[in-house]
């Protein structure tokens, strides 16, 4: 099977075929190697290569997954080849951030107001969560369209709070 | 000795007494909020009894619940933990009111060292050193800016009441006293139940050391030894260690420390565990920064290298027994070390991370101790302190200390949540931190100069290679496009850590 | 310092060895038959070869196929473990001229002591007071018959190259001499490849006292105290500790056996790790049993009273270190226990049971140890021998460690296949175990002894509750008659423990 | 729900019925009672009951389960009412012995032949597991009927090696 992978931001190939616990792969364009791979927990892969031992834990994240390994980590996503264009995706949502709710909270604050213009690192909104306070920032400089947060609102994790262009 | 013990607390602590009080036959009784039905604490305890909804204010902070509790179970002590009602005079006396032994110092002791304006004048007049400032809590802005000026910018704001670094601002201009005034008061406000804040001298850079003391109810009153608590974020100790690296050179930094701590504790009556903090200038002098009236949540260090169990001498002292030894009889052997287990993303600004636990891998083997409060399948609740665990170590010296607790991360894992265990890792691979030159601003130094991790080529091929195993036998045939992270993440993500 | 070792083992030692390297800085490379490519030891180490299928004799026990992995990976050393090629010279000897540095002893000094009769003569010849008996292995049933008679019955059949208890058998009466010296030969021969036997007089009622040596490649030689191990059955420690309860009482006796162990082990030329084990009677007086030259089952009970990491010594003195402490600069701290955790079925006269580890609920907090080879979901295999684990805690006193001990095995549970785990709770209750009266006879004994569990009529109802709950959400609905369990099964299981 | 269960071989009965996490219930004669049931883990169930707190782990056991409740363990069946007619079915088995083998592992010697008159507690096979040689032995007296097991042969855990009369 030959897919395209990004992992760590970086696009690459893969080439795999599974034969039992021996998986013969090529990564890149480096050698066609042999590894033993073995399902030893749920999520957990303990793979023998080139003498090598790897144990590889796997964690959904987001439409991707985390591959944790020897104390990296590495995010991973396999591309459908079909839909796959050449990062023609990622510029499109360039322009527009959505300030979301990296984890589920109360809005303590909202430090800015629809059509303000915002800098980067510009406090946004103020959610306390887990007994402490988290002032959400501007990743760049941009325009508030719009602003869903309200003071003393209880937010899920991935919400959005607000929208800079 | 007690019959029966409540623990008004939950989490790793709560699991902690829990494990005391079994060892020592002594009864226990959980408590628990709705958020924590199926916490371990809940789970590990003889008996249990419900305090209320969620949020602590409606639980774990209601004194009358947590006495009638009490009442019901015939429990005829109460463990107070850290946090929640642990350093609260007036749970203190409530639990005195009610014929129950609050296993901590008296209620007095606590007002006196709980206040930290009035902590600063008792143990000033028993000429311990303390940080340049006011010696009572400031009325307006007004007196503010006229003791900030009189002691030089930069200068800390602190919660009267406070503790665990809520309720802490530094200001380094005048311009932004104002500002940090109102955010340290509302802070205090909410934290504490009051808005009071002082204001003391910065010391650049120092290190946070503190000696832990121990007296029984006959007047004896002795001291463990320091731990080093330099390695904070937002005021938050993250990593602690016994010995301090500092005083581990200079060692008669550890009598002079103690000897003062001591006399300070003695100048409030106190008895029970309790922890002088100092911090430490440049120049290896001490200065009095506050009395945790309380058992602290990096205890372990020092019983790992006293060989004491704390909380069993907590509720030996409480129940009336002498102090078992006196300060010649106490030694200090090896070296350890303690990591802090939090709920937060360390990729994403430590954003707290509360949700289900979806896996769980815990270490061990010689020298690791783990008190975890968490296990696989638990939701961690977003009502509380983010605290996962304490994972601690001890070894025969510093370095092997350090090199032990990365092999014990190394095999620590939990899934379903995002947790510091990377974080770690770095910091105690850090060339400085090997090297022992700490300081409260040692993470934020560390943030700035730490690059990212440079990724290993072989190790991207493994990870691919698994990730595509996985997503085959994990995902629907994909016909769509895949959304990407959004870039807000990942960029917010990279100029953060930068 | 070694740059990459080779483990010729499997198990919980594999991990103990692999967590030490680790720490250390040194390569690890795991060896694993066909039943162990999940195994932990593969999974945690950093490099993995494959020797063969299951059975030992096709994978651990060849020593040409290890070599030949060591080669391929690169290895500069190799740790044997315990069990399987740890005492067998020509092992040590096949190392040493591959190049490769074994971590114990020479190959001589494994060869005089392997010899159980050789080692006799050896110390004898040191003062070292023995068992009586044969300083050979016996030629026939005659000369059995011969000495067994001149050393008066009952007396102790012995494989000469044994350990662990096999090949082992007591005989009361003339009449079974013969069916013992063929069932012990038998054993022997399987388990070690000899046949050899010979024969002791049999102390009644012994302790099993042992003392851990550690020596350097420079001439120094040091004892790090005793171990007491006479929780045993069939021949197999089952518990053991530090302090000896009989060596706590009388303190003489530490230095008196230590200072017999170091003289048995320089007779033999011996560095590296190794053990002196002793039979003690019931006036004190101890005698040479046998050596075992390599790293043992229990070293944590000295590990954690001492403060020593004896692998790391191991590793450092067999890289040509020098100890780096001298006999005066020992200290023993506190008390120490460990419980070995073996898969076999208390409740069925301790059968072996291998099979899929479904649930495993793992002790920690304070001053607790586990030094573990599985993991859930892994499967034991049939092939090798029963021990999963070893539960070790340390405590100030015995009493409080034995507390601990109880309290960590309340937090253990492995589901799916059967442990000993409930059987070590009975014996740490025991009041002849709490006083310390211990003999290598007990657990026999207290089988006879002890009754059935008490069953508490409050706990059943809330057994039958949860196992109703249960059944209703796991079953389909019953609609035919059940088998009830075989009486056979019942029977026996009433019967053998009664 | 009524039923009658078997608690370490002896008959109680035990009627519940559950809404949520509350379970009321009666076992035996005992006074009716309120439980708090939470399913804490797979096969765990944490129970609070008359202010004390259990945690009891459940395992299959055969047709029952057993259950794991602060250091005590109880064998436990549900037993069908409509098949349950007293104990006759126990009776109807007394006289016969299975000799099974409790682990998987290896017949290293046969003790006895077919025949045989055997006392209690003669041995009768011997089964090497895990390094260990296991003697099973005859729990009551009787005469060999058959034997299925033979020396060097490899046998799973429950299989039939001998029976006894």
């Amino acid at each position: 099977m030959n897919v395209r992978v990004r992992i760590n931001q970086r696009e690459a190939s893969l080439d795999y075929r599974q034969d039992g616990e021996t998986c013969r792969f090529r990564f890149e364009s480096q050698q066609e190697r042999d590894a033993l791979v073995a399902l030893v927990e749920p999520g957990v892969y303990s793979v023998l290569l080139d003498g090598g031992s790897f144990e590889a834990r796997v964690e959904e994240d987001g439409e991707g997954v985390c591959v944790s390994l020897r104390g990296h980590r590495f995010a991973v996503e396999v591309l459908d080849p079909r839909q796959w264009t050449g990062g023609g995706r990622s510029g499109h949502l360039r322009g527009r951030q959505e300030l979301t709710a990296p984890m589920p909270g109360k809005v303590v604050r909202v430090l800015v107001a629809e059509g303000d213009p915002v800098e980067a690192g510009q406090g946004l909104v103020v959610v306390e969560a887990m007994k402490m306070q988290n002032e959400l920032k501007a990743a760049r400089a941009g325009r508030v369209v719009s602003v869903a947060a309200a003071a003393g609102a209880t937010v899920a994790a991935g919400e959005v709070l607000a929208v800079v262009e | 000795m007690f019959r029966k013990v409540l623990i008004a607390n939950r989490g790793e602590i709560a699991v902690r007494v829990i494990r005391a009080l079994r060892e020592m036959g002594i009864g226990s009784v959980a408590v628990y909020s709705d958020a924590d039905r199926a916490a371990l604490h809940v789970r590990m305890a003889d008996e249990a009894a419900r305090l209320g909804p969620p949020p602590s204010s409606e639980s774990y902070l209601q004194i009358e619940r947590i006495l009638e509790a009490a009442r019901c179970h015939g429990a005829d002590a109460v463990h107070p933990g850290y946090g929640f009602l642990a350093e609260n005079a007036g749970f203190a006396q409530s639990c005195a009111e009610a014929g129950l032994v609050f296993i901590g110092p008296s209620a007095d002791s606590i007002r006196r060292m709980g206040s930290k304006t009035e902590a600063r004048r008792l143990v000033k007049a028993q000429g311990v050193p303390v940080v340049p400032g006011a010696e009572r809590s400031v009325a307006d802005l007004a007196e503010a800016r006229a003791i900030a000026g009189a002691c030089g910018y930069p200068v800390m704001l602190k919660a009267a009441a406070g503790g665990g670094g809520k309720g802490m601002r530094r200001v380094d201009r005048p311009q932004d006293l104002e500002a940090a005034l109102r955010d340290a008061s509302s802070e205090s406000e909410r934290a504490f139940r009051s808005a009071e804040v002082y204001i003391e001298k910065l010391i650049e850079n120092p290190r946070h050391i503190e000696i832990q003391v121990l007296g029984d109810l006959h007047g004896n009153l002795v001291h463990l030894g320091e731990r080093e608590c330099s390695i904070q974020r937002r005021h938050q100790k993250v990593i602690e260690e016994c010995p301090s690296p500092l005083v581990a050179a200079h060692p008669e930094m550890r009598a002079a420390m103690g000897e003062a701590a001591v006399r300070a504790a003695r100048a409030a009556g106190y008895y029970n565990a309790g922890t002088i903090e100092f911090l430490v200038d440049a120049h290896r002098n001490f200065y009095f920064l506050e009395m945790n009236t309380r058992l602290q949540v990096e205890h372990p260090v020092t019983e790992l290298v006293t060989g004491l169990d704390l909380v069993k001498l907590q509720i030996r002292v409480a129940s009336g027994e002498p102090l078992p030894f006196r300060q010649p009889d106490l030694a200090w052997r090896g070296a350890s070390l303690e990591c802090r287990v939090y709920a937060e993303d360390p990729d994403h600004n430590f954003f707290p991370s509360p949700g289900r636990i979806t896996h769980l891998a815990r270490p061990s083997g010689p020298g690791v101790r783990l008190d975890s409060g968490v296990y696989e399948g638990f939701t961690v609740p977003i009502d509380y302190d983010p605290l996962l665990a304490k994972l601690a170590v001890w070894a025969e010296s510093r370095q092997e200390a350090i090199a032990r607790m990365i092999r014990a991360l190394e095999e620590y894992s939990v899934g379903g949540i995002k947790t510091n265990l990377s974080f770690f890792r770095r910091i105690l691979e850090d060339r400085e931190f090997r090297a022992g030159r700490l300081h409260t601003g040692f993470i934020e130094e560390f943030l700035e100069r730490s690059g990212p991790l440079d990724e290993d080529a072989g190790l991207e091929a493994v990870a691919a290679l698994v990730a595509a195993l996985y997503l085959r036998s994990h995902r629907e045939p994909n016909t769509g496009a895949r959304v990407s992270p959004a870039p807000w993440l990942t960029e917010g993500r990279e100029r953060l850590l930068r």
